[in-house]
């Protein structure tokens, strides 16, 4: 509990300067946490699912299972740069994985649904059918639908070169951006307030955690 | 030589400078290196200009805004030292070398004493000055399905959040964990965060201590550790759960026990319930496994930061989330309409103390928007400009 | 530029594995769909052998800075001790054993939280500097929502505040739903871009 | 009734991403062939990328460095993606500042993206033909989980004397450390994320933020490989298309017709 205390302390320090007991917690910190991320990857990831399955199971699985431990020992060498280079195709495998992972994620997973619920969003049976006053939740409908799109026009990158002119979009496209550009602005402003509550609910629990540590001091 | 003009804020700063005076931001001249510590000289408008007239303006901002939060007098005396602070942005002599930094020092010193000092005053008084949240639909209805769980009925807990969050999340989730405890369903608990499995059993037993009936492994929930690969990991996890996570956390091996033996898929768990502080984690929670859920309900607990983005999925035609607690306010909502009592009113985050920083904060950032309205009414005569990041 | 063979074969392996991962999200063949789970699953399990490699990157940093004398080598080492306590308690102990959890509590904790409470700080005072680095209507809207949906996030008995409230609750749901929608679809095409680029061998992060 | 009833989201899907190939397929053949050199006006301005690519200039001159942190996504799903942009803008800056000797400071929090930069920074100087004189301290993991690697970070930005900061790739909101370690040390912070929480975070706390997609069309900002301007050019016509979709989806809706 003391240990917590002191390296509370240390870290809120750096808030009045950086000082060198701020870096010692801090580097403390980042070896506890590597140490404790290790340990858990031996336990949940290297044991069970690269090294024990080798020796367990028939033939098949075994050579299935060499692969994972091939291209993990190639990824290793990565960390010595003199054999750096065996540990490329190790890490052109992941990132052809990863890019179609990211692909088939953003189509399947953010794209397609966004465009379609954009859509479906806009339902005026719904409008007539739901609680409030129908036209209101029309407005709100449209002011959804008008949002999406400008905003989304707002991130056209494309201009044209006017004779020694910075280069800018067509009028009608900075106009919609305009509009987008206030969209954006709110839900990050919206985002920034959650943010700030979030942080605000660690700083109020270490404050607390401080207060109750003196009360019980003082209390004895 | 003439003096530049800032293009950020349109304060007129000698030419020998690179970085602006009043907002610090590069000067954007071709041949002028960005070099802080060469600008240092007296802006040519003298800056008690820039401070002084906003005094009165400020006093009555945060009279009339921290005074709805109730300012002790130290407060005042404190937001008071936050006013002169704020002046300092222009007054302070600012020696060569070091031109804004030690104005930002003082602004960020003064801004934290003034919230820290009101926090700390606030637990000690511990007056409930606020009253509790109310319940919101969503919250409504994750509580109904809680309730709508047979007793053993098996559940996904997901643990994805920073341990940093841990104040605000275990107020979001306490009252929903309670509560599945009490409806005795047997918790399967994951994390594709390293840090998951920690933060899951101090989480379980920290409700114990509320509830008085700690929970035990591997008889009511088994903690199946950390799942590698984000995306990737989650795909294979929801078709074959025995394959990706075949043992626990601390390597004994998993589904051993009756309620989960026959968990062959994602869909096979009664409901899973993610507790997240990052958008993009829900988000790939709800694209990864939501399809494959069938009809199981998907709820989550989120950090207010990441709210604004999950609501939505809530709210969507058809409902891709069933059941949603948002932040502290949530969780109070919760534990308040549930029917069992935890005792941590006043452990981790007190909801009285949080409204009030909350405020505090909202009053700060006014305060913010005054004391740049003043400054830019000072630089009228400089050109205007449309700012930031031009569409 | 001729490419060496070498980056070729860097090539072939990228977009093969990249092509019969992205197939599978629409060819429905058992075959394919088998290939493509061993493929993500071999990913997974890489990506969590990529943390350990991280983890050793770390090490080796900061044992070269304790190991040839360089300023702040102490910190170093307190970083290496730290490491390797947590490491041998955690090992003996399991990740969930009652000592791994007590330092989790007392050391790692503390350090993350007290960051994020500084954070908050962080976040009042930059709201004063980006106001004094561009006052338009843009940094406006953006804190003025901010601060509107804080204060409408507290409840207060004596000053009753419905109008506050529901505009609060409108924001969130009407306009911020709007941005959010926009912003995302522009994030998923950015990220198709990126992942064709890769796909198409334009970009290739991993040939040295 | 609904849409996704009426059109299967696989096909749609399906349709999106060959358009894009398609598209970039065109535009990168026409860059190609056509020697273009203004690339760059060709696009609108962002402030960000305007004032980095002085940066870049101005840490030659004063020999002081850039630090790039990329970001601790690793490389799976959409946070890859992100790491992936970062990593092409870092071979483009290393290009441009290795030949004065003023090669950026490189931090990430994930084994693959950090083997990944260092193969980055190799090519680069080997492109730009230049000894390679990096360091292991050049390019670093600082730390392991998000929080573990901007509290990382930091030190570094606090340690060097940097020109600039460029936070590119998948950040938290812990980005709003990094902005203000950076700003303490008086440096240029130039930011921009995937995550939501992050870019309103860095849009408070960096002198200059990228919105949403913008981080993505850093490529082609910053060279002018035809590669980063035929996908600039797919995208807006790809988020056209979507409008258009979206559009006449609603009419459709409105007309009854779904």
């Amino acid at each position: 509990m003391i240990i917590g205390l002191l390296l509370t302390l240390c870290v809120f320090s750096y808030w009045l300067h950086d000082n060198a007991l701020f870096r010692l917690a801090i580097h403390i910190f980042i070896g506890a946490t590597a140490a404790y991320v290790t340990a858990i990857l031996w336990f949940n990831v290297i044991w069970p699912q690269v090294l024990h399955p080798i020796w367990s199971g028939n033939l098949k699985n075994t050579l299935l299972a060499l692969v994972p431990l091939i291209l993990s020992i190639l990824l290793i060498f990565k960390v010595f740069p003199r054999l750096s280079a065996a540990g490329s195709p190790a890490l052109a495998y992941m990132v052809g994985v990863g890019a179609a992972v990211a692909i088939g994620g953003a189509i399947i997973g953010t794209i397609v649904p966004q465009t379609l619920t954009a859509i479906n969003s806009f339902d005026l049976q719904a409008a007539q059918t739901s609680g409030e006053s129908s036209w209101i939740t029309t407005i709100n409908q449209g002011i959804i639908l008008i949002g999406t799109l400008t905003s989304l026009v707002y991130f056209h990158f494309s201009a044209r070169q006017k004779f020694n002119q910075p280069p800018a979009r067509a009028g009608w496209i900075e106009d919609i951006a305009r509009i987008g550009k206030i969209f954006i602005a709110i839900t990050l402003g919206a985002l920034l307030a959650g943010v700030f509550m979030a942080a605000t609910a660690a700083l109020v629990e270490r404050l607390n955690f401080l207060s109750q540590f003196v009360q019980s001091l003082i209390s004895g | 030589m003439d003096s530049i003009t800032c293009l950020t804020c349109g304060h007129l700063n000698p030419p020998d400078n690179h970085k602006c005076e009043i907002c610090g931001s590069p000067i954007e001249t071709q041949d002028s290196p960005i070099d802080a510590t060469k600008s240092g000289s007296q802006s040519p408008n003298p800056p008690e200009d820039l401070s002084s007239p906003h005094i009165p303006g400020e006093i009555h901002g945060v009279g009339g805004l921290l005074g709805k939060a109730s300012l002790t007098p130290a407060q005042q005396a404190h937001t008071r030292l936050l006013k002169e602070l704020i002046a300092g942005e222009g007054t302070t002599p600012t020696p060569p070398g070091q031109p804004k930094m030690r104005a930002n020092n003082l602004l960020r010193i003064g801004v934290g004493s003034v919230i820290i000092l009101l926090i700390l005053i606030s637990l000690l008084v511990e007056l409930p000055f606020f009253s509790p949240p109310e319940l919101s639909s969503e919250t409504l209805a994750a509580r109904q399905l809680i309730y709508s769980l047979p007793p053993g009925a098996p559940v996904l807990v997901a643990f994805d959040y920073q341990p940093a969050y841990i104040g605000e999340m275990s107020r979001a989730s306490q009252g929903i964990l309670a509560h599945l405890m009490a409806q005795q369903a047997y918790l399967t608990l994951i994390s594709t965060q390293p840090t998951g499995p920690a933060l899951a059993e101090l989480l379980i037993a920290e409700i114990g201590r509320y509830t008085g009936s700690v929970y035990q492994a591997p008889e009511q929930y088994q903690n199946l550790g950390y799942l590698p690969g984000g995306a990737s990991g989650l795909l294979i996890f929801s078709e074959k759960p025995h394959q990706m996570t075949p043992v626990t956390a601390d390597g004994e091996p998993a589904w051993e026990n009756s309620e989960v033996n026959q968990i062959n898929h994602i869909s096979d768990f009664s409901l899973v319930l993610v507790i997240t502080d990052d958008p993009e984690t829900g988000r790939t929670w709800i694209e990864q496994i939501g399809p494959k859920l069938g009809d199981k309900p998907l709820v989550f607990v989120s950090s207010a930061q990441a709210a604004p983005i999950l609501q939505p999925y809530y709210a969507s035609q058809p409902q891709q989330l069933q059941g949603l607690i948002s932040g502290v306010a949530g969780g109070m909502a919760y534990q308040e309409s549930a029917l069992f009592f935890l005792n941590n009113n006043q452990a981790g985050v007190p909801w009285s103390t949080y409204s009030l920083a909350l405020w505090a904060g909202a009053a700060i950032m006014i305060l913010g928007v005054i004391v740049a309205f003043i400054c830019r009414m000072n630089e009228e005569d400089s050109e205007p400009r449309s700012g930031g990041m031009k569409p | 530029m001729r490419r060496r063979p070498f980056s070729v074969f860097l090539l072939v392996i990228a977009i093969a594995s990249g092509l019969v991962v992205l197939l599978g999200y629409w060819i429905n063949l058992p075959a394919l769909a088998t290939l493509r789970d061993l493929f993500v699953r071999w990913a997974a399990i890489l990506a969590g052998m990529a943390v350990l490699v991280g983890i050793l990157n770390l090490l080796y940093v900061h044992w070269l800075k304790v190991s040839q004398p360089k300023p702040g080598g102490a910190y170093s080492l307190a970083l290496l001790i730290a490491f390797v306590l947590t490491f041998l308690v955690a090992i003996v102990d399991t990740p969930t054993g009652s000592w791994s959890l007590w330092i989790f509590r007392y050391v790692q904790l503390p350090v993350e939280a007290s960051l994020l409470a500084l954070l908050a700080i962080t976040l009042l005072v930059a709201v004063f500097r980006m106001l004094h680095r561009r006052f338009d209507w843009f940094s406006l809207v953006f804190i003025g929502t901010a601060i509107l949906i804080l204060v409408g996030s507290t409840y207060l008995p004596e000053v009753n505040m419905p109008v506050l409230q529901s505009l609060r609750t409108w924001l969130l749901q009407v306009p911020t739903v709007a941005g959010a929608r926009g912003i995302l679809l522009g994030i998923g095409i950015g990220v198709v871009a990126t992942g064709v680029r890769i796909l198409t061998g334009s970009d290739r992060p991993y040939e040295g | 009734m609904n849409l996704s009833a009426w059109l299967s989201a696989e096909i749609l899907g399906l349709g999106f991403l060959l358009t894009f190939a398609l598209l970039f397929y065109i535009f990168y053949y026409w860059k190609h062939r056509a020697s273009y050199q203004k690339e760059l006006e060709e696009l609108r301005r962002i402030d960000a990328f305007t004032r980095l690519r002085k940066t870049i200039g101005q840490a030659i001159e004063n020999g002081r460095g850039l630090q790039i942190s990329i970001g601790s996504g690793g490389l799976n799903g959409i946070r890859g993606a992100a790491g992936l942009v970062s990593l092409s803008m870092l071979l483009v800056i290393t290009q441009k500042s290795c030949k004065g000797d003023q090669s950026p400071q490189v931090t990430s929090g994930d084994g693959a993206l950090a083997s990944l930069a260092q193969d980055t920074l190799h090519k680069a100087y080997r492109l730009a033909a230049v000894e390679s004189n990096s360091k292991a301290s050049q390019n670093q993991v600082t730390g392991i989980t998000p929080f573990s690697y901007a509290a990382g970070a930091m030190l570094t930005i606090l340690d060097q004397p940097l020109q600039a900061n460029l936070l590119a790739g998948n950040f938290g909101s812990e980005a709003g450390l990094l902005a203000e370690a950076g700003e303490r040390s008086s440096q240029l912070v130039i930011a921009g994320s995937d995550g939501l929480p992050a870019q309103s975070v860095m849009l408070a706390t960096a002198d200059d933020a990228l919105i949403g997609e913008e981080l993505f069309a850093g490529g082609a900002y910053l060279s002018a490989e035809p590669s980063h301007e035929a996908s600039v050019k797919a995208q807006d016509i790809l988020r056209w298309i979507i409008i258009l979709i979206i559009l006449a989806g609603v009419i459709l809706k409105l007309a009854g017709a779904l």
